[in-house]
């Protein structure tokens, strides 16, 4: 099986500051990945040079086979590489279907139609568990309804792979459950794959099939998710020594 | 000292809290702990005035302070730590402790307590002369840390100091912390660092979704499997 | 359902207020007794200041000719609207006066790009319009119901200053001219006489350059007269690049024989805030309260009373003079018929405060050549002979 | 083309630039800190500009004396626009769009007073010294434009070292970088930013009498003064104090060096092409915004 | 809705003075303005404040093909439609450097770019340079020659708004919000936010371009100073922003009500009060609804509906 989506050694640095080095990694079809690291480590700056938002200094990533490295946003994410912010960030004048009608119309749907573009958005506000509030502005949302929209918004484009930038931050035990049933219902209805950076532990053992962990934009390590759990430099680097004794 | 009796936060129509109630009396070192959203931002901000609480009240030495401004409340010597630090990146590290002192009284002592600051921490009498911005997390942390106590608080509120920061450098805040509150200082801690905050604080409260699910003394906490739980999610 | 509900109440609203608006406006259609005269000037804005003169000089005409008795019996009622020195406005509101308040008469309007183009609505309606017109490619269109009386021609400007320049011994002119002339349409009327001029009288046109409003600064343009000899130096500018070519002159210590300067030496500012240093600055005009014409003396002792000046504003005269005109057509054909006043007009001699004068097809008196000094804070006629107020002081003295 | 011309050239340019720097460096203020593109401030100037008039027709006072007067007064005028006008939109989404309406709104207010009082006739100032030159060697040097440099360097010079060196200045500068932070170190944002407005409408007041000392002003001359400030703030970075300063000695030596060298007819025209060429390469300014 | 259009069509049929006409006239052209203008100002949030270039550019294209063909003044007026061309097509040029700076700096260049083009008209002889240029004017009665105009640019009007309202409600012009609201993020929605802005200040440029030429059939006489009117630029910003300009509404609204009111002063009050009063109500809108009065208006209904 070849991969969806890879890169290769991807550099990066902002002045001074090296946010990735030799980076490589390797996305399957279908697959979840999870993406773990201390704050600083690199993480958000892989999704951003993924998505074309950050130009890398060096380096190669493929989408199916072919490059995107030089790409513009929008004809990277038109290929088909969904993202979610972090920080979430919606179009706060525009209520929830219009949010993510946006993403159907300009995604690979073939639909054209502000209209019919409403109909396809309000299903996909139904599988994220927003419909009930599909006129609502963005400013009228808690958190987690905020988080479920990110999420809808980049699954509305009809992507092949789902790049999750902690969804999970911020939410609550039983909402994370909430958000884990989300992302496995993802993969099953629409079969991509997705990778997600996570602080919650919870939700990487959970759903990942694979971990794989920065530390000051070097690989620490790229394996199972206890494997991953259990490397010493992972828990030194991540964890905290406390944690690695505790 | 400080008396939080039932306060509701609600942002648009989502409740940030519900009727939470905390105490911290003069001396104390109080660690509030709780997940990522759990409300303990919400909490710290609503007693330093930037959210307005809609319900209950916030004592600070017998005086209702719900409803101040902010720098009313600041004057009066409750100083917050804010969460990501945020110095003032293009000012230098001396001009950052000037407006940590901007109050009349603490500029009054303004000599003085540089020096105690620079004591305190060597690192940035070195880079006195550099621009906040430039400094390292740990630094900044530290800058942020000595620009609150160069106010001359009466009760120190820290809001996640130890996010983004190496461990190590996490154990050295943490130290400080513990000296600080050995020396009198009145200590209000919010932080994800469960074990570390309870390990040097004298009591915790818990927060869980906008309530407060536990309180107690911070050894007792230490041992209640509901902490991990909540905490860990497991 | 919310949109298109707002949608519906927009476009209804919208309906609603337009319907009264206009029958708000619609209400002074029935006629009254007085004759009323309409139009508009720019009373705020960028030409404000003259705007202003211009409507003091008409409302005491108005003054005068009430007490009188009036315009063919009738007192006369001025319809002034504000068009805020935007021209579209200027002509929107000349319509307004014609069609809505049905004016009796239409008033000239300021400045030339504005009578431009109400020019072609009066020709349109029919409406005799006396104004100063710009200059001459206004009244080159064939519009007949427009009159320039006197009209303030950038054409004319500076022939009275040259017919006098004639008369001085040829080794006493000056030999180089330096042409300073800004970039619109009153400074680009200016240049073709001084072009014909000059090289009649064998002066030398050493710098010849335009620029565009607003000038930054004057210093490189004197310097650059000064370095090259220039005797004569041609400020063809309004007031604040006026003002700045004559005092980076006098910082420069630059002597050249003779300085003409374009409109904004007409403005009673010019001596008003300049003192001195605006002295000997030739112009020219079309219309002079020294001029020994019935009325100016009235004029002038009105402004005394009035601006505390001696003699009227040019503008305030203009405003007088053009109302002037307008009257005796209407008293010639005795009538308000508007092509009856026109006939007369074209016909007839008519008297102002700027002289006698008849009207050609193009709706232009003769040229009017009058060529005007500040002397001593005065503004002092010097040319034709027959009527000057003083002797032109030439070269100019020195910088004091 | 000669050398004397060229530096003579320069040498007016960059007076005249610097005036229009004092002029800017307070609407570079408001913009950089508040976000506030107060449109009015040049009329504010104006207003300077109109009273310093009337102050020396009527005592004889020097125009720049009148500055004792007119910028105290400005300055509150600008503290109370903040306290009752302009905090009310600060909520707005777009801040810089409200505020330019606003102040729009004031502009034309202030306009139309000033046509009120004063009428719509220009103005100068005729003062003992306003034809007065210093002669060093083939330059000139007329006293109105070197007081008005004289007047940019104290003013901009005494505004940057407020923002440096005094506790008021740096909590000004504190509340832009970091509103909440310097909220918690006992900063009264409210009281900062409507000293900052004020400060800023003040040295508006100092602009305008230099724009006084240099051009002929009328009611409506702030429409024109309000193109170059935009100029010279772009030019500068918003919000840098020292930066609208360069800016303005930047735009004077193009001033001088196209007068000396281009067609006058087209020095205007390559100013603002300049600056949209400025724009593309540099979006943010020659210089880094900073408070 | 489409009795009221009617009603407008049919209004001068009725034979109202000349002047309401013209008057309406002027509310079509604001109307006119301010919708397309919106359209790169209000959806893509693009605040142009140099937009009256773009009506010169059409003014003087439309003069410009009317003398070089010697044409007569019908035939000018149809030239008004290659003119609107030309400012589109002049808009793309200027749009793609200029579009890549945001906020004020955008708002700044285009005013610059408002001055160069008006500067470089004045400049260029053949282009009449500082005197202007003089069109034919139609040779009929004033009457119908008004409704003429009155009919032509209401035709354009309903035009823009028409395309203003479609824009809005389709694929492209949700494009355009997104841009407004957050470009980063509209870029990883796929949006090619580049091209988008480019073809909505294209098509923005092209209504003015053919109002202006209408409009300078109408006057007969065109001068830099009169049809690149910076106050021009500043008031179809001002009318669009003072009416909302989030929809299609917004501008109509601001055009129509800053229009009557400005009318209404300058009948009804002395000049000078006039503009004081009309400086209050800007303070007065933005204080009470800073975003605009529609949206005031709809908010209200909003919080009532809750």
């Amino acid at each position: 099986m070849t991969a969806i989506l890879s890169g290769h050694d991807i550099e990066k640095s902002f002045g001074g500051l090296k946010a990735l080095s030799k980076f490589n990694f390797e996305v399957m079809p279908g697959e979840i990945v999870g993406l773990i690291g201390p704050n600083g480590s690199g993480k958000t700056t892989l999704f951003n040079v993924i998505s074309g938002l950050v130009r890398p200094d060096s380096g190669k990533i493929a989408f199916e086979g072919s490059e995107i490295t030089r790409k513009p946003p929008h004809a990277i994410s038109s290929l088909g590489i969904a993202r979610t912010f972090q920080i979430v960030r919606p179009l706060r004048d525009l209520d929830l279907i219009d949010n993510v009608a946006i993403a159907v119309v300009y995604g690979r749907n073939e639909i054209f139609d502000m209209r019919e573009a409403r109909g396809k958005a309000l299903e996909t506000l139904e599988f994220s568990g927003l419909a009930h509030k599909a006129y609502s502005y963005p400013g009228e949302l808690a958190i987690e309804d905020l988080k479920r929209l990110e999420v809808a918004r980049a699954l509305a484009s009809n992507p092949r792979v789902l790049l999750l930038d902690e969804v999970f931050a911020g939410l609550n035990p039983k909402e994370i459950s909430g958000a884990i049933e989300l992302v496995f219902r993802i993969r099953e209805t629409y079969g991509l794959s997705i990778v997600m950076i996570e602080h919650v532990m919870k939700a990487i053992m959970t759903a990942c099939s694979r971990v794989i962990a920065l530390h000051h934009g070097v690989k620490l390590a790229d394996a199972q998710p206890r494997e991953v759990a259990n490397h010493p430099e992972v828990i030194r680097a991540y964890l905290g020594v406390e944690y690695a004794g505790n | 000292m400080l008396e939080i009796k039932e306060i509701s936060v609600s942002y648009q129509r989502h409740c940030a809290l519900a009727d939470v109630s905390m105490t911290v009396e003069q001396g104390d070192f109080v660690a509030l702990i709780g997940s990522n959203g759990a409300g303990k931002s919400t909490l710290i901000n609503s007693v330093s005035g930037l959210t307005k609480i809609s319900k209950g009240s916030i004592l600070f030495q017998g005086e209702t302070i719900s409803g101040l401004s902010p720098d009313l409340i600041a004057s009066l010597g409750l100083i917050q730590v804010p969460e990501g630090r945020k110095l003032f990146p293009l000012m230098s590290v001396e001009e950052n402790l000037e407006i940590g002192a901007y109050l009349p009284d603490p500029r009054k002592m303004y000599a003085r307590n540089l020096g105690k600051m620079f004591e305190m921490f060597p690192r940035l009498k070195e880079r006195r002369k550099q621009s906040a911005g430039s400094l390292s997390g740990g630094e900044q942390q530290m800058l942020a840390i000595a620009r609150a106590l160069m106010a001359q608080p009466i009760l120190l509120m820290l809001d996640e100091p130890s996010l983004g920061l190496a461990p190590i450098v996490t154990q050295e805040i943490f130290k400080i912390l513990r000296e600080l509150n050995d020396e009198g200082l009145t200590i209000l801690l919010v932080s994800q660092e469960v074990l570390q905050s309870l390990k040097i604080s004298r009591r915790g409260y818990l927060l869980e979704n906008g309530s407060v699910n536990l309180t107690g003394a911070s050894g007792d906490l230490l041992k209640d499997v509901r902490v991990k739980e909540s905490y860990l999610g497991l | 359902m919310r949109r298109a509900l707002l949608r519906k109440n927009a476009s209804t609203l919208l309906l609603f207020g337009l319907s009264l608006f206009l029958v708000a406006t619609a209400g002074p259609l029935f006629a009254s007794q007085p004759i009323v005269i309409g139009g508009s000037l720019p009373l705020t804005g960028e030409f404000a200041e003259t705007g202003k003169l211009i409507e003091k000089g008409m409302k005491f005409w108005a003054e005068e000719i009430n007490a009188k008795g009036g315009l063919l019996g009738r007192p006369v009622e001025f319809k002034i609207y504000d068009d805020e020195s935007n021209v579209g406005k200027a002509v929107t509101y000349a319509e307004k006066a014609i069609t809505v308040d049905k004016v009796d008469l239409l008033f000239g309007g300021y400045p030339g790009t504005a009578a431009r183009a109400v020019m072609p609505v009066a020709e349109k309606h029919k409406f005799v319009y006396v104004s100063m017109g710009g200059h001459m490619k206004s009244f080159e269109q064939g519009y007949t119901f427009s009159f320039g009386a006197p009209p303030l021609m950038g054409e004319w400007w500076y022939e009275g200053f040259f017919q006098w320049m004639e008369t001085i011994p040829a080794d006493q002119r000056p030999k180089k001219a330096a042409v300073y002339t800004m970039n619109n349409p009153v400074g680009s009327s200016l240049t073709g006489s001084i072009q014909k001029w000059t090289k009649q009288l064998g002066i030398e046109v050493v710098i010849d350059e335009k620029y565009n409003l607003p000038l930054p600064d004057a210093t490189p343009l004197i310097m650059k007269a000064k370095q090259l000899n220039c005797d004569m130096l041609f400020a063809n500018g309004f007031f604040g690049d006026g003002v700045m070519m004559i005092r980076a002159a006098k910082a420069l210590d630059y002597n050249p024989k003779a300085i003409l300067q374009g409109i904004g030496s007409v403005v009673p500012a010019w001596i008003k805030e300049l003192g001195k240093d605006g002295d000997y600055v030739f112009s020219g005009t079309s219309l002079f309260n020294k001029l020994n014409f019935p009325g100016n003396d009235k004029l002038n002792a009105y402004a005394r009373k009035e601006f505390n000046i001696d003699g009227y504003p040019l503008y305030f005269g203009f405003g007088y003079a053009w109302m002037q005109a307008l009257a005796q057509g209407v008293e010639g054909a005795k009538s308000l018929d508007q092509t009856k006043i026109r006939d007369w007009l074209k016909t007839n001699k008519i008297e102002t405060i700027a002289g006698p004068m008849t009207f050609d097809e193009k709706g232009l008196p003769a040229p009017i050549n009058f060529c005007t000094q500040i002397i001593n804070g005065q503004v002092e006629l010097v040319w034709p002979l027959n009527v000057r107020t003083a002797e032109p002081v030439y070269p100019k003295p020195a910088w004091k | 083309m000669n050398s004397t011309l060229i530096f003579q050239s320069l040498i007016s340019g960059v007076m005249m630039g610097s005036v229009y720097a004092l002029l800017g460096v307070g609407f570079s203020l408001t913009w950089g800190v508040m976000k506030v593109i107060n449109v009015a401030h040049a009329a504010f100037g104006l207003l300077a500009a109109f009273f310093a008039y009337t102050v020396f027709h009527r005592y004889g006072i020097d125009p720049v004396v009148s500055l004792v007067l007119s910028v105290p007064f400005l300055f509150f005028l600008g503290c109370a626009l903040y306290r009752f006008l302009l905090i009310r939109i600060t909520s707005a989404r777009a801040v810089i769009v409200s505020s330019m309406i606003l102040t729009f709104g004031v502009a034309i207010i202030l306009e139309n007073l000033a046509l009120l009082l004063w009428g719509a006739d220009p103005r100068l100032f005729t003062t003992s010294y306003t034809s007065k030159v210093i002669i060093v060697g083939p330059f000139y040097f007329q006293y109105p434009p070197v007081i008005g440099f004289v007047m940019s360097v104290v003013g901009i010079s005494s505004i940057y070292l407020f923002l440096k060196r005094t506790y008021v200045g740096k909590a000004v500068r504190a509340a832009w970088q970091q509103p909440e932070a310097s909220q918690l170190c006992g900063i009264n944002l409210g009281r900062i930013s409507a000293i900052t407005f004020g400060l800023a409408v003040a040295s508006a007041g100092a602009g305008g009498v230099g724009m006084g000392l240099l051009y002929s002003f009328e009611p409506h001359s702030h429409n024109l003064w309000l193109i170059y400030l935009f100029l010279v703030v772009i030019v500068g970075g918003v919000g840098n104090v020292l930066g609208t300063a360069m800016a303005g000695l930047i735009i004077g030596v193009i001033t001088g060096l196209s007068m000396a060298f281009l067609p006058y007819q087209w020095v205007n025209l390559l100013t603002f092409g300049l600056l949209m060429v400025i724009l593309v390469v540099k979006p943010q300014g020659l210089f880094q915004s900073e408070v | 809705m489409a009795i009221a259009l009617i009603g407008l069509v049919a209004f001068p049929l009725f034979g109202p003075p000349v002047y309401f006409i013209s008057f309406v006239f002027w509310v079509f052209l604001y109307v006119c303005l301010s919708s397309s203008w919106n359209l790169i100002g209000g959806y893509a949030g693009y605040l142009s404040f140099g937009h009256v270039a773009f009506f010169g550019i059409g003014a003087y294209a439309t003069a410009m093909i009317g003398k070089i063909f010697g044409l007569s003044i019908t035939m000018t007026l149809l030239a008004t439609i290659p003119a609107g061309v030309i400012s589109s097509f002049i808009a793309i040029i200027v749009g793609y450097p200029c579009l890549r700076l945001r906020g004020p700096y955008f708002a700044v260049i285009t005013l610059c770019f408002s001055f160069v083009s008006q500067l470089t008209v004045k400049n260029l002889e053949f282009l009449g340079g500082a005197d202007g240029l003089w069109l034919k004017s139609m040779d009929v009665p004033v009457l119908v020659n008004r409704t003429i105009f009155y009919e032509l640019m209401l035709f354009l009007t309903v035009l823009t708004v028409w395309v203003s309202y479609l824009v809005g409600r389709s694929r492209f012009g949700a494009g355009l919000r997104a841009i407004k609201e957050d470009e980063e993020v509209a870029q990883t929605m796929a949006i090619n936010a580049p091209r988008l802005k480019i073809m909505a200040f294209a098509l923005s440029a092209f209504f003015p371009g053919i109002a202006g030429g209408i409009y300078a059939c109408y006057l007969s006489y065109i001068h830099p100073d009169v049809v690149f009117d910076v106050n021009m630029s500043i008031l179809q910003v001002l009318m669009a922003l003072f009416g909302g300009a989030s929809s299609w509404v917004g501008p109509v609204v601001g055009a129509v009500s800053l229009t009557l009111v400005n009318e209404g002063l300058s009948t009804f009050v002395k000049a000078e009060l006039a503009r004081i009063i009309y400086g209050l109500l800007f303070i007065i809108v933005i204080v009470f609804m800073p975003n605009g009065i529609l949206e005031f208006f709809s908010r209200k209904r909003r919080k009532i509906e809750r």
